[in-house]
């Protein structure tokens, strides 16, 4: 038993916390993230250089980690300083898939920051069930066209291709498409950030994975465990933003930090911040040592207790702050915005919840 | 025992529901069902369109204008304007400041301010909060001087609720600093045209820009201004805060929302089945429906009291909890009905000439935005812990 | 809009209180609910002289009340005092079985006191659902004979008759039988009371009513406003009880009321209660204006508000209390148990939260 | 990083495993999976068939005749004995006295007391709560007057568990009234057979009888009874409650009650299908094991840091109420699974001649007796509030 990172990862994480300290202050985040612009390239191209990416893949895919605490040790840095960079969508999602279907050139071009893809999986009329997909796949000539509507495909401006999911003669199968054959309409996010709305009309398509399912599983699982870390480090910082909060605003002469009936709820946002982190580590582990149902519930397990811890945190820490943590000014909101929409992204806690007890039932 | 309104009340109940569906702005209903924010003239229209009526006086004795509705009907009309998505009535002036000036202004000051916070002359706000005193009130520090037949005043208020658009704004000021807190606190009506006023926007987390802060830089302000005696403000403000609030709970909205949230479960699909069948939200929606039920119970057996004329104690602030708390539940469960197509945020859709993406059904197109706004309703108007620590001194006495 | 009794309940109300303050001491209460005596029937006789029971049944059956606010005022008196004497199980509810069908002689001595009655309806294999039942009945010459098992029947013990429920060709029908008929198996209930299992073999029995269903479901109405009136008044005395304690017990120098942490606790605490009675004010007023799913789901709300809240009120109480809230000398213990095992009598909150869904989506 | 425990220590686990199987009586494991309550007789075989195999003193140092194993070792141990239905080992004894003596303690007492709390010539309870000294247990009033080379001691002790069986009990006494009231305690060791020693049952509110008021009325009680130095009580007191307390979760008790619950879950049936398919208990089910399954990492790494040398802080009063909250889930939910039949009182189920009815199935004749017991796991051992308590100080620092 050890719980500590090995010595390349510790230094990853260093080496991201040093740079996100020194050069990644919240206004311009704030800021990106709420205007067309969506985030900053530059950051992005840093990152990149300094090897978050290939830290994301394995030696066999261009990479030098891929492995669920190499994922969980970069989001949870990601998630300190709320880097809204798209690492998960542009790069580990879409080069989860690419490196199985064995497209390495463009997997390569990820690792170097040089291209981004986009996933195009979700549908309007699905709740986030990846395999509730109605758009069709026709054969055409010696390739395929596509019809259909992907919803909140994050980042999808500026991507190279988009991996879309379609019904393909009664498989579920995975395609490259040209951003320039979809029609795309942006929008801003909540938790500030870009994503878009995809519709294609018989949308010319190259095949990638015939059998797509379990491809994007494995995409699911790996989002799950970096979506996980990632609020995990969003939570440390809420965690030390309140405690400041409480050491030092005063209300009828004290600091509020004496009131017991908010340290009693302090108390129980600490405990619950320490069950987030073992939920990580969990699934983190399970990435590579566990298979099957066991794995799947183990990483359902995870993005349940995440998607409830975070809420809660969310919720209590802006209780805790009162008005100011209301206000767009502060850094709290933002954090919590995005703790909250980690929620909403890759099946939040009732629909785990409910895979977690299905799973279950199978085993 | 007897739950039912009177015949009276229902006929009552019946005239509201009539003359608003004859008269309320589609286009202003549409808006505040679909959460979206208003423009200052939707939110002045109806207004007049109820000052018209004779009803936007509706919490006022006969004596000073108004309809002269005692708790109950008072209760129903709201109840009715929530359920039709009519805009929220202002409380700032009417509900507020009306009332103390009634029962502690001049004659003069009657005259002239109660009708001008009606035929929309004076928009006023609020001026209570400060930075450095959030629950803690009495602490307040902007400063009033007195200087001839004027108040110097220097300070900062915060959280003032569309500020903005504001005419008037009656303040809490410190003129004297002797003695406990409370006793050097006096009630003050600025006009905000003054020089040395500025207003400065808060933006919320959810991106809107409801909120205020209000700066004062030697801001004369006639002593005719003064309320009532110097160093008494403290006692008008409580009077204020504990003056009768009898649909604090929000029952009409809520159930309103409620409605809202139960087709948006029938519409949207998990696993092919309406989500209203999945047993996990059935679960949390049918918990939150009979915790609204009884509040509704609640909030009535409150309701009979003050009819009856008895004052509200815990209860009040039972309600406050109660009423944030199933209002925040329901906009949780509505953005998680929505799934992936809450994290847009396209509030701008319900704009004339959007031509943006709709990913979210119609009418939800700013559920996290609503979300987010509303983890405020736990931290103002007394936050939940000052309502609990209400409840305990006020039952347990300690 | 009046939310005060009238003159008749008030005064029942009142008789009642005087009597039980007078002549109930707590101590041969709980004596006589952990033993085999079970209860004192010397109690159970001078309440239904105070006119107790007359007051559950209507002027036509012989009472001079019935209505669900007569039920709620009486059981909201016996609740108070935590009451074992088995008026609901010996009075209430088979006696409005017996009203239904037209035994005007035993209701008669119901209402005198002067017999008990017991329903036998739930059977080991079902979970509180009253139509899941395995009991058979079959003719036999002019009656019938019934084979099968039920469980915790309460006070089955000195009772006159049982009203069984058994499968009948096809419909649930209720049929009454002689004590000495059956294989009776008594046990002390662990809110201290005393119930027995009864076992049918080849009984005979005389037919009440054969579609029973309807009759049941009226009892169990009654029930639940019975036993939700009855959780109030215990509630209510937990709360004198414990702020009581919160004013007078110190630690660290000070009385345990100062604590913040507690303060909170304690208000919400005294907020639900607020709840719970409105409550029991729907389900009561529901028993006789409202009908069909309408009337169920109220009930149901209320039986699951009852539930969740009572389960509250005992865990919180006891906590606040430490120590010797976890004794049986103390009175609170007594009161705690009676409030959870009524969540175990007539459906509890995860049985009701269901019917109160079920009941929506049929709506 | 790395889950997994050595091969060494899954080595020792399968030893241990395979141990308990062999030796641990049948009729006595019936009875702890039942939460029936065990007799004096079968608790104290059970010490003496571990004290055999050595394994009695299992969180002792080699130096005093423990086995010298270290934190992972000894949860493994405590784990395996939890899920194979072992009669828990006496704390009072063994986990609390014994490194109290072992630090503080003269050569004497050392020598006299360790081996003989192995042998079963000693059954120890402990003498810290009053009555009038819940959580604030530095207020204890019990005293201890010098008198020539004796003590005279008077008082009363409470929550004494397990006090009717022992021989001796270790016992906080006040020998001083002055400075603060840390600094007047002292730790004395009383024969329990001493005259002016009245014990007195405490039921409990399931009906059972674990614990006891101890009185004592002059008491006389040599002073070579005395740990260490007078008026030092309240640092070896401290020492004992901080000591290292790796399994203070409970994880291996509660796993194999949920293994329980789920067995449970599926023979009970609600509308003809199992219990464990009805979404509402599934929930709450999946929910306690989830909470289960992530406390489990957050033991391994406390118990990873202590096997490091490192000191538990805050994690500890973390797992204690985690493990509380989980233990009374599932007793709650076991309770909730039996429907009707866990109102009936048949604890004496397991006795043997027992020829009452059985209402509720095999081995869960006492579920609510166990879920109202229950209730004492967040009150005793530091309350949770008090646990809450020193979280926050030891992390916010206030």
């Amino acid at each position: 038993m050890d719980f500590s990172h090995n010595e390349t990862r510790r230094m990853l994480a260093d080496t991201i916390e040093r740079y996100l300290r020194d050069k990644y202050p919240l206004g311009p985040r704030v800021e990106a993230g709420n205007s067309d612009a969506g985030f900053q390239p530059a950051h992005y191209e840093a990152l990149a250089e300094l090897g978050v990416l290939a830290a994301l893949f394995s030696e066999d895919l261009g990479g030098f980690g891929g492995e669920g605490f190499d994922i969980a040790v970069v989001f949870e840095e990601l998630g300190k300083r709320l880097v809204n960079e798209p690492v998960l969508d542009s790069a580990l999602v879409p080069g989860s898939i690419l490196g199985l279907a064995g497209k390495t050139d463009a997997l390569e071009e990820i690792i170097a920051g040089a291209a981004r893809y986009a996933l195009a999986a979700e549908e309007p009329q699905a709740l986030y069930d990846l395999t509730d997909v109605e758009t069709t796949a026709n054969k055409s000539g010696d390739g395929y066209t596509l019809t259909g509507t992907k919803t909140v495909v994050k980042y999808a401006e500026g991507a190279a291709g988009y991996i879309v999911s379609a019904q393909n003669d009664g498989k579920l199968s995975l395609f490259l498409v040209a951003p320039d054959v979809a029609e795309r309409r942006d929008f801003i996010t909540s938790d500030g950030g870009r994503a878009a709305e995809l519709s294609f009309t018989d949308a010319p398509a190259e095949l990638l994975l015939e059998d797509g399912a379990a491809a994007l599983e494995d995409a699911a699982d790996r989002a799950i465990v970096a979506l996980s870390a990632e609020a995990l480090g969003i939570m440390q910082t809420i965690r030390e933003m309140t405690i400041e909060y409480l050491r030092t605003r005063k209300q009828f002469g004290v600091v509020i930090g004496k009131f017991q009936a908010l340290q009693h709820r302090m108390a129980e946002m600490l405990l619950e911040i320490e069950q987030a982190r073992s939920a990580v580590i969990n699934a983190a582990n399970a990435l590579g040592s566990k298979s099957g149902a066991e794995k799947a519930r183990i990483l359902a397990a995870t993005k349940y207790s995440i998607g409830r811890i975070g809420q809660l945190v969310a919720e209590e820490s802006i209780q805790m702050h009162g008005g100011i943590g209301m206000t767009w000014e502060y850094d709290l909101g933002h954090y919590a915005k995005r703790l909250i929409m980690i929620d909403h992204e890759w099946g939040d806690q009732d629909f785990h919840l409910a895979r977690f007890i299905e799973l279950g039932r199978a085993a | 025992m007897d739950l039912n309104f009177t015949p009276e009340e229902q006929d009552f109940r019946t005239e509201v529901r009539d003359w608003i569906a004859a008269n309320l702005p589609e286009e202003i209903a549409r808006k505040v069902r679909h959460d979206a924010p208003l423009t200052k003239d939707e939110m002045e229209r109806w207004q007049l369109i109820l000052h018209e009526k004779g009803w936007l006086t509706y919490s006022w004795p006969a004596e000073f204008g108004g309809t002269g509705w005692g708790p109950v009907k008072q209760f129903i009309f709201e109840d009715e304007m929530a359920r039709a998505c009519c805009p929220r009535i202002l409380p700032f002036g009417l509900k507020m400041l009306g009332p103390v000036l009634m029962k502690f202004g001049s004659k003069e000051q009657q005259d002239y301010y109660l009708p001008r916070m009606c035929d929309g002359t004076h928009w006023w706000c609020q001026g209570y909060s400060e930075p450095g005193a959030g629950s803690d009130l009495a602490s307040l520090k902007t400063s009033a001087v007195r200087d001839g037949d004027h108040y110097i005043v220097n300070g900062q208020k915060t959280w003032t609720t569309l500020g903005q658009h504001a005419d008037m704004i009656f303040c809490l000021v410190r003129t004297s600093t002797e003695g406990k807190p409370q006793e050097g606190i006096s009630f003050l009506l600025i006009d905000m045209q003054s020089a040395g006023i500025e207003v400065r926007p808060i933006q919320t987390i959810d991106g809107g820009r409801e909120v205020n802060e209000v700066w004062f830089t030697d801001v004369k302000v006639p002593t005719e201004n003064l309320v009532g005696e110097e160093n008494k403000g403290w006692t008008y403000a409580k009077y204020l805060l504990t003056h009768e609030r009898t649909n604090i709970a929000g029952v009409g909205k809520s159930n309103q929302e409620l409605d809202r949230l139960k087709d948006l479960a029938t519409s949207q699909k998990r696993n092919g089945k309406p989500l209203a069948e999945d047993p996990l939200f059935a679960a949390r929606l049918a918990k939150v429906e009979i915790e609204l039920m009884n509040m509704e119970i609640t909030n009535l057996r409150v309701l009979a009291q003050a009819e009856a004329g008895g004052a509200p104690g815990a209860e009040s602030s039972m309600l406050k909890i109660l009423g944030t708390e199933i209002e925040q539940e329901l906009t949780d469960l509505t953005r998680r009905a929505l799934g992936r197509s809450a994290q847009a945020l396209t509030p701008e859709v319900d704009e004339t000439g959007y031509n943006g993406p709709h990913v979210a059904p119609e009418g939800f197109n700013n559920a996290s935005g609503v979300y987010f706004n509303h983890r405020k309703t736990t931290i103002y108007g007394g936050s939940n812990e000052i309502q609990k620590n209400i409840i305990t001194k006020m039952i347990v006495g300690l």
